[in-house]
């Protein structure tokens, strides 16, 4: 018994890699369901969105790229059917070289499914080099900034932005941010001169930085991650998905749980192993 | 269009609005010389404001400064001009704010030629049929020191860690010892350099992956100097992967001299040091490469890392290699703890050029930052103390504003 | 000379570029401005190096079908259908073309599974390590699985504590964690200034040659 | 506006997207010739990448636009590009490339050292002077509505900070008072890292579930992935690569890994 565990501990760890990807790929496969709370924080993310009137416009940063897609696209995708569902019209920037690629196609996805019209219930405005002085720039003047929207057509001229020319004319502006640039500065660049109205959604990486700020009151929403990203979907979903929509972050959530659930378990057999075999060790 | 402009805004109902009151322009503390604060009280009424500037006179020409805003916005920080090398800001500038009405066009924002008359004929048409305040003359003063008490601590910190260096450096060399604690982390980079000769295979240098700019970069292009110095004297080769082009030909140089240093230049091949990419995860795929290919004994990974550092050391680990790392990342320091055999933190990176290379001159400026080390320590108490009886001074000294 | 001028460039840049925090004058500015673009040139300019590094550590290696040569081969090959792509698309890389094709189909799915072989390596580096041989490696070991727990959703359903665990983990988040970080700044912030300071003044020259 | 119809481009590369990945992965076996390609591919394609986007980004507008501009001042940082390009041309030029090197280390020497005191030095200490005075008031000793702030948590981040200040005093001689100082800065580090570490866990497991939902087709519309096919392109893909790593390993590859190993 005591040779196995010693052999449990010393064990190729590429048993280790096995396990991890079945806790990874059978829950996908074979779906169960543990539920889970909505956190204060996405509550509060989601009443913000509820509390827009029909007709009023919103600004979207996205600011993530591929690699955090996993994390943040479900509330990106969420968000947007929440905002076109009320009718609340949507201006886009973004400063992250590789987000359009990414933002855009599902930005005319879901407007579409909506029959929104591009230019007058959405627009998106392109990417912005610069990172913080882009987003001072967007807090003074967004015509100056974006001169055209992403298709060349003068920002100035479309019927969306008449009379939006700086973040702080918005009612609120939501921030999906994967690092630097992104929450961080927006609310350390722009948030306070203006006094907006800010809500992220960031990844699990960024979401204990971030925390004081919604403390402060400085973010009116926060969603953290994976598991904010599942919440905001349970908030706009609670039905459940409508055909052809799919909601990933509630699909992964329990992947996550079982993950997280894998090491652990590998940690406490790990140590049970050890303090078992320590003699034997010595 | 020019004339739609002025048709518009003549056709706008007189009454509109009151003009802002008590405007006024002042000259920032420690400014640039670019800037100017204003402030003034926001009418009640009006819809939106927008600011004019003429750098002539009271009279005019008024140029559109900033704005519109909306009416209730009560102070700008006005930037006289964004392009200094262009145009050099004036002696003086004079300022008056208009109040606007809901029914009043934006700017013009013409290109061109006819910018400048259609910039013309839309102030005119501005200061006939709006209310707006009168001229109020502001002067740019440009400052060639930033005097707060922020600024002047930091200025005398720096100062002084130059300022202790120097006198370390004249205590040793009147005989005095100079004593810093062992520091297991960095003797473990001279054993784990014989190791590599011993078994007849390289050393890797990893230097991070950040751009030049980041001073952990430049400190491990300092602590490469000393390391391929050591490893020349040890007759063994080291092998240097960079992400960042430029990194690599400082490191070129650097591997360069230390085995001219050591006195082998001809054994000194530049093809081990090795540009692999410049995107984090094909350069961390590649470096994987060398560490399963090329099997160095001895792994060395000091700079900035990102979430690279895991692979990396955990692919190293399957080498058995000794694995050394150091990093001020706070983010990845964890892996580093967990999957390396020494790591180095934060401050330690930064000493150990000065460590590896015994050189009075440089270890002093070890004992300098121990010393600043202390007065923080007490400042940190100090202000506690201070804050917890209502002072907020030391807060505010160690605050820089702006 | 062929010391003394680099000392000497660097003495003067260095000082120049400290100054640029204490000195707000606008003409100042200007010149720091001018120097850090030139900075970022240069480090354009040397990916060109970067690219004559890259041949000629491997095109040899080609050549005389040393080991791996046929990777080597690929490597290059693909090196140069992707600058070819790149610039003929030029202006237009974001619309169909060769280049988007690449990025979209090879270049995110490589990168982004390289990026996710971290969740294999946390759990095999987590099982190593975390043993509680003593009180640091048990404190170590505690405070990442409490924070495990807690972040997940499970752990909040969990009873009685499903409630204070998330508070408890915020406590470590915003207290003992943030102390330590501070301390590495700190720490780091003054090693920064030493070692600029060594560099200004000549101290630290490994960078400047041997002769 | 979604395509309904997918070119069969696209399709081809949904394939060749899901065969990489699983080329990646195939590393998780070991290192092998499935990998060897991908990596090679990745090397290739990045810096094909990375130069291209560095010169439209970069050389272009911030010199080459310039020197076309007529903008005399440009004429420097080309001559700083020659000298650098110095030692290829020649040996005995190749000292010429120090002036360029020393230029760039010297400017971020300088702007860094101020940047790095300001931001990581005197913000941070700023921060660090807690109220004891108003933690008390609102919080008591520990509130645990508060997540646990309170005296007790403002007099831990003050000596938790200052502790590991001092275990990082070079100078110290150990004795008692410094070691226990030092070993309690330790602790605090320590705690620091395992929260840290437990804290990106969750970040990994999701791009990991990222990559199983592209290998899976769960991450496209439901008519996009009926055209796509990935599941049987996984399925596909996978055979053929566990089939090739069965191959290889009967025929001896890998062996020299394995045994140290």
């Amino acid at each position: 018994m005591l040779k196995l565990l010693l052999r449990f501990q010393h064990m190729d760890r590429r048993w280790i890699f096995l396990g991890m990807g079945l806790s990874i790929l059978l829950p996908l496969v074979f779906p169960i369901n543990f539920g889970f709370k909505v956190d204060e924080r996405v509550q509060a993310l989601y009443d913000s969105v509820e509390a827009l009137e029909p007709g009023d416009t919103v600004l979207i940063s996205a600011d993530f790229d591929p690699a955090s897609r996993p994390e943040l696209e479900p509330f990106y995708r969420a968000n947007l059917e929440h905002l076109f569902r009320q009718d609340v019209n949507v201006v886009m920037v973004s400063l992250w070289e590789f987000a359009p690629p990414l933002v855009v196609p599902i930005l005319d996805e879901v407007a579409a499914r909506h029959g929104k019209v591009y230019g007058k219930d959405y627009v998106f405005l392109g990417y912005k080099p610069g990172k913080e002085l882009a987003i001072k720039a967007i807090g003074e003047n967004i015509p100056k900034t974006f001169p055209t929207d992403s298709k060349g057509t003068p920002t100035e001229e479309l019927p969306i932005m008449k009379g939006f020319k700086q973040a702080k004319d918005f009612p609120l502006l939501i921030n999906v941010s994967a690092g630097f640039p992104g929450t961080r500065e927006y609310v350390l660049q722009i948030q306070g001169q203006y006094n907006l109205k800010i809500a992220s959604a960031c990844t699990a990486v960024s979401a204990p930085d971030y925390i004081p700020f919604y403390k402060a009151g400085q973010l009116t929403g926060l969603a953290g991650g994976m598991p904010g990203s599942a919440q905001y979907e349970k908030l706009v979903y609670p039905d459940g998905p409508p055909d052809g929509v799919r909601l990933l972050a509630s699909q992964a959530i329990n992947v996550l749980n079982l993950g997280h659930l894998y090491i652990i378990g590998l940690i406490v057999l790990g140590n049970i192993a050890f303090f078992l075999t320590r003699r034997l060790e010595d | 269009m020019n004339l739609l402009i002025l048709f518009a805004a003549l056709l706008a109902p007189v009454l509109a609005a009151t003009p802002a009151t008590g405007l006024s322009v002042e000259t920032p503390a420690y400014s640039d010389g670019l800037t100017l604060s204003l402030s003034w009280t926001a009418p009640d009424d009006a819809h939106s404001l927008i600011l004019l500037r003429s750098d002539q006179g009271e009279a005019g020409p008024w140029h559109v400064a900033a704005g519109p805003w909306p009416g209730t916005k009560a102070e700008h920080q006005d930037k006289v001009t964004t392009d200094p090398t262009k145009t050099p800001p004036a002696a003086h500038y004079w300022y008056r704010l208009v109040s606007l009405d809901e029914d009043t066009a934006p700017p013009p924002e013409a290109d061109g030629d006819d910018a400048a008359a259609a910039e013309q004929a839309y102030v005119a048409a501005l200061l006939a049929g709006q209310p707006a305040t009168a001229a109020v003359q502001g002067t740019p003063v440009a400052s060639w020191l930033s005097a707060s008490p922020g600024y002047l601590l930091l200025l005398a910190l720096i100062v002084s860690v130059g300022g202790l260096m120097l006198w370390f450096t004249d205590r040793a060399r009147k005989g005095h010892e100079m004593f810093i604690r062992r520091m297991p982390g960095i003797d473990a980079i001279e054993e784990g350099i014989g190791r590599a000769t011993e078994m007849g295979k390289p050393v890797l240098y990893v230097p991070g992956i950040d751009e030049l700019q980041d001073i952990q970069t430049i400190a491990s292009m300092l602590i490469l100097g000393q390391i391929s110095r050591k490893v020349a004297e040890y007759q063994s080769d080291i092998v240097v992967s960079c992400c960042i082009p430029i990194v690599r030909e400082v490191a070129d140089e650097v591997v360069g001299s230390g085995y001219m240093l050591a006195g082998y230049p001809d054994a000194y091949n530049p093809k081990n040091v090795r540009f692999i990419s410049s995107e984090q995860f094909a350069f961390t795929a590649g470096t994987n490469g060398i560490i399963l290919r090329e099997k160095p004994a001895t792994h060395i990974f000091l700079g900035r890392f990102f979430a690279e550092s895991l692979i990396l050391a955990e692919t190293g680990y399957v080498n058995r290699s000794v694995q050394i790392a150091g990093t001020a990342e706070a983010t990845q320091l964890p892996f580093f703890v967990a999957a390396c055999d020494y790591t180095l933190i934060g401050e330690e990176l930064f000493a150990v050029s000065a460590y590896l290379s015994k050189d009075p001159r440089l270890v002093s400026s070890l004992k300098a930052s121990d010393y600043v080390k202390v007065f923080v320590v007490v400042m940190l108490v100090v202000g506690t103390i201070a804050a917890s009886f209502g002072s907020s001074f030391f807060i505010e000294l160690f605050t820089i504003s702006g | 000379m062929k010391r003394t001028v680099p000392l000497i460039l660097t003495f003067l840049v260095g000082l120049f570029m400290v100054g640029e925090y204490f000195i707000p004058h606008y003409r100042y500015r200007i010149w720091t401005a001018e120097f850090l673009e030139w900075g970022v040139i240069l480090a354009a300019a040397a990916f060109v190096l970067g690219l004559i590094n890259l041949i000629q550590v491997n095109l040899p290696k080609v050549l005389k079908r040393e080991r791996d040569w046929g990777y080597k081969l690929v490597m290059l090959i693909a090196l140069a259908v992707t600058l070819v792509a790149g610039f003929t698309a030029g202006e237009h890389r974001d619309g169909p073309s060769v280049y988007k094709w690449v990025y979209d189909y090879t270049f995110v799915p490589l990168n982004a599974t390289m990026f996710a072989l971290l969740a294999f390596y946390i759990a095999s580096a987590a099982f190593r390590a975390f043993k509680a041989r003593n009180l640091e490696a048990a404190l170590l070991l505690g405070a990442a699985i409490i924070v495990m727990v807690a972040r997940v959703p499970a752990g909040e359903s969990l009873p009685v504590i499903g409630d204070y665990l998330p508070r408890f983990m915020n406590w470590i988040m915003d207290v003992p964690n943030i102390a330590a970080r501070r301390a590495i700044f700190i720490g780091a912030a003054l090693g920064a200034v030493a070692t600029g300071l060594r560099v200004i003044l000549g101290l630290e020259r490994s960078h400047l040659g041997a002769d | 506006m979604e395509p309904s119809v997918l070119s069969s481009l696209d399709i081809a590369g949904a394939w060749v997207s899901i065969a990489l990945t699983l080329g990646i992965f195939s590393f998780l076996y070991a290192d092998n010739p499935v990998y060897k390609l991908a990596e090679h591919l990745f090397l290739g394609i990045s810096i094909g990448i990375s130069m291209t986007e560095m010169y439209y980004g970069v050389v272009r507008p911030n010199l080459i636009d310039k020197l076309a501009a007529g903008n005399v001042l440009s004429v420097v940082p080309l001559v700083m590009c020659a000298m650098l390009f110095a030692r290829l041309a020649s040996k005995k030029l190749g000292w010429l490339a120090r002036i360029p090197i020393a230029f760039i280390v010297a400017a971020y020497a300088g702007v860094k050292l101020t940047g790095e005191a300001n931001g990581n030095l005197m913000t941070q200490v700023a921060q660090s002077m807690p109220n004891l005075a108003e933690l008390w008031r609102d919080h008591g000793i520990w509130d645990w509505s508060a997540d646990g702030a309170g005296v007790f948590s403002g007099i831990f981040l003050v000596v938790g900070l200052s502790a590991c200040l001092l275990h990082f005093y070079f100078s110290a001689r150990q004795g008692p008072t410094m070691r226990g100082i030092s070993r309690f800065g330790v602790l605090v580090l320590m705690l620091s890292f395992g929260a840290s570490f437990g804290y990106t866990v969750m970040g990994r497991i999701s791009l990991a579930i990222g990559r199983a939902q592209e290998l899976l087709g769960l991450d496209k519309p439901a008519e996009e992935a009926a055209q796509i096919h990935p599941q049987l392109a996984s399925v596909v893909c996978g055979v053929l690569v566990i089939a090739f790593l069965v191959v290889w390993r009967l025929r001896g590859g890998g062996a020299e890994q394995e045994e140290a190993a």
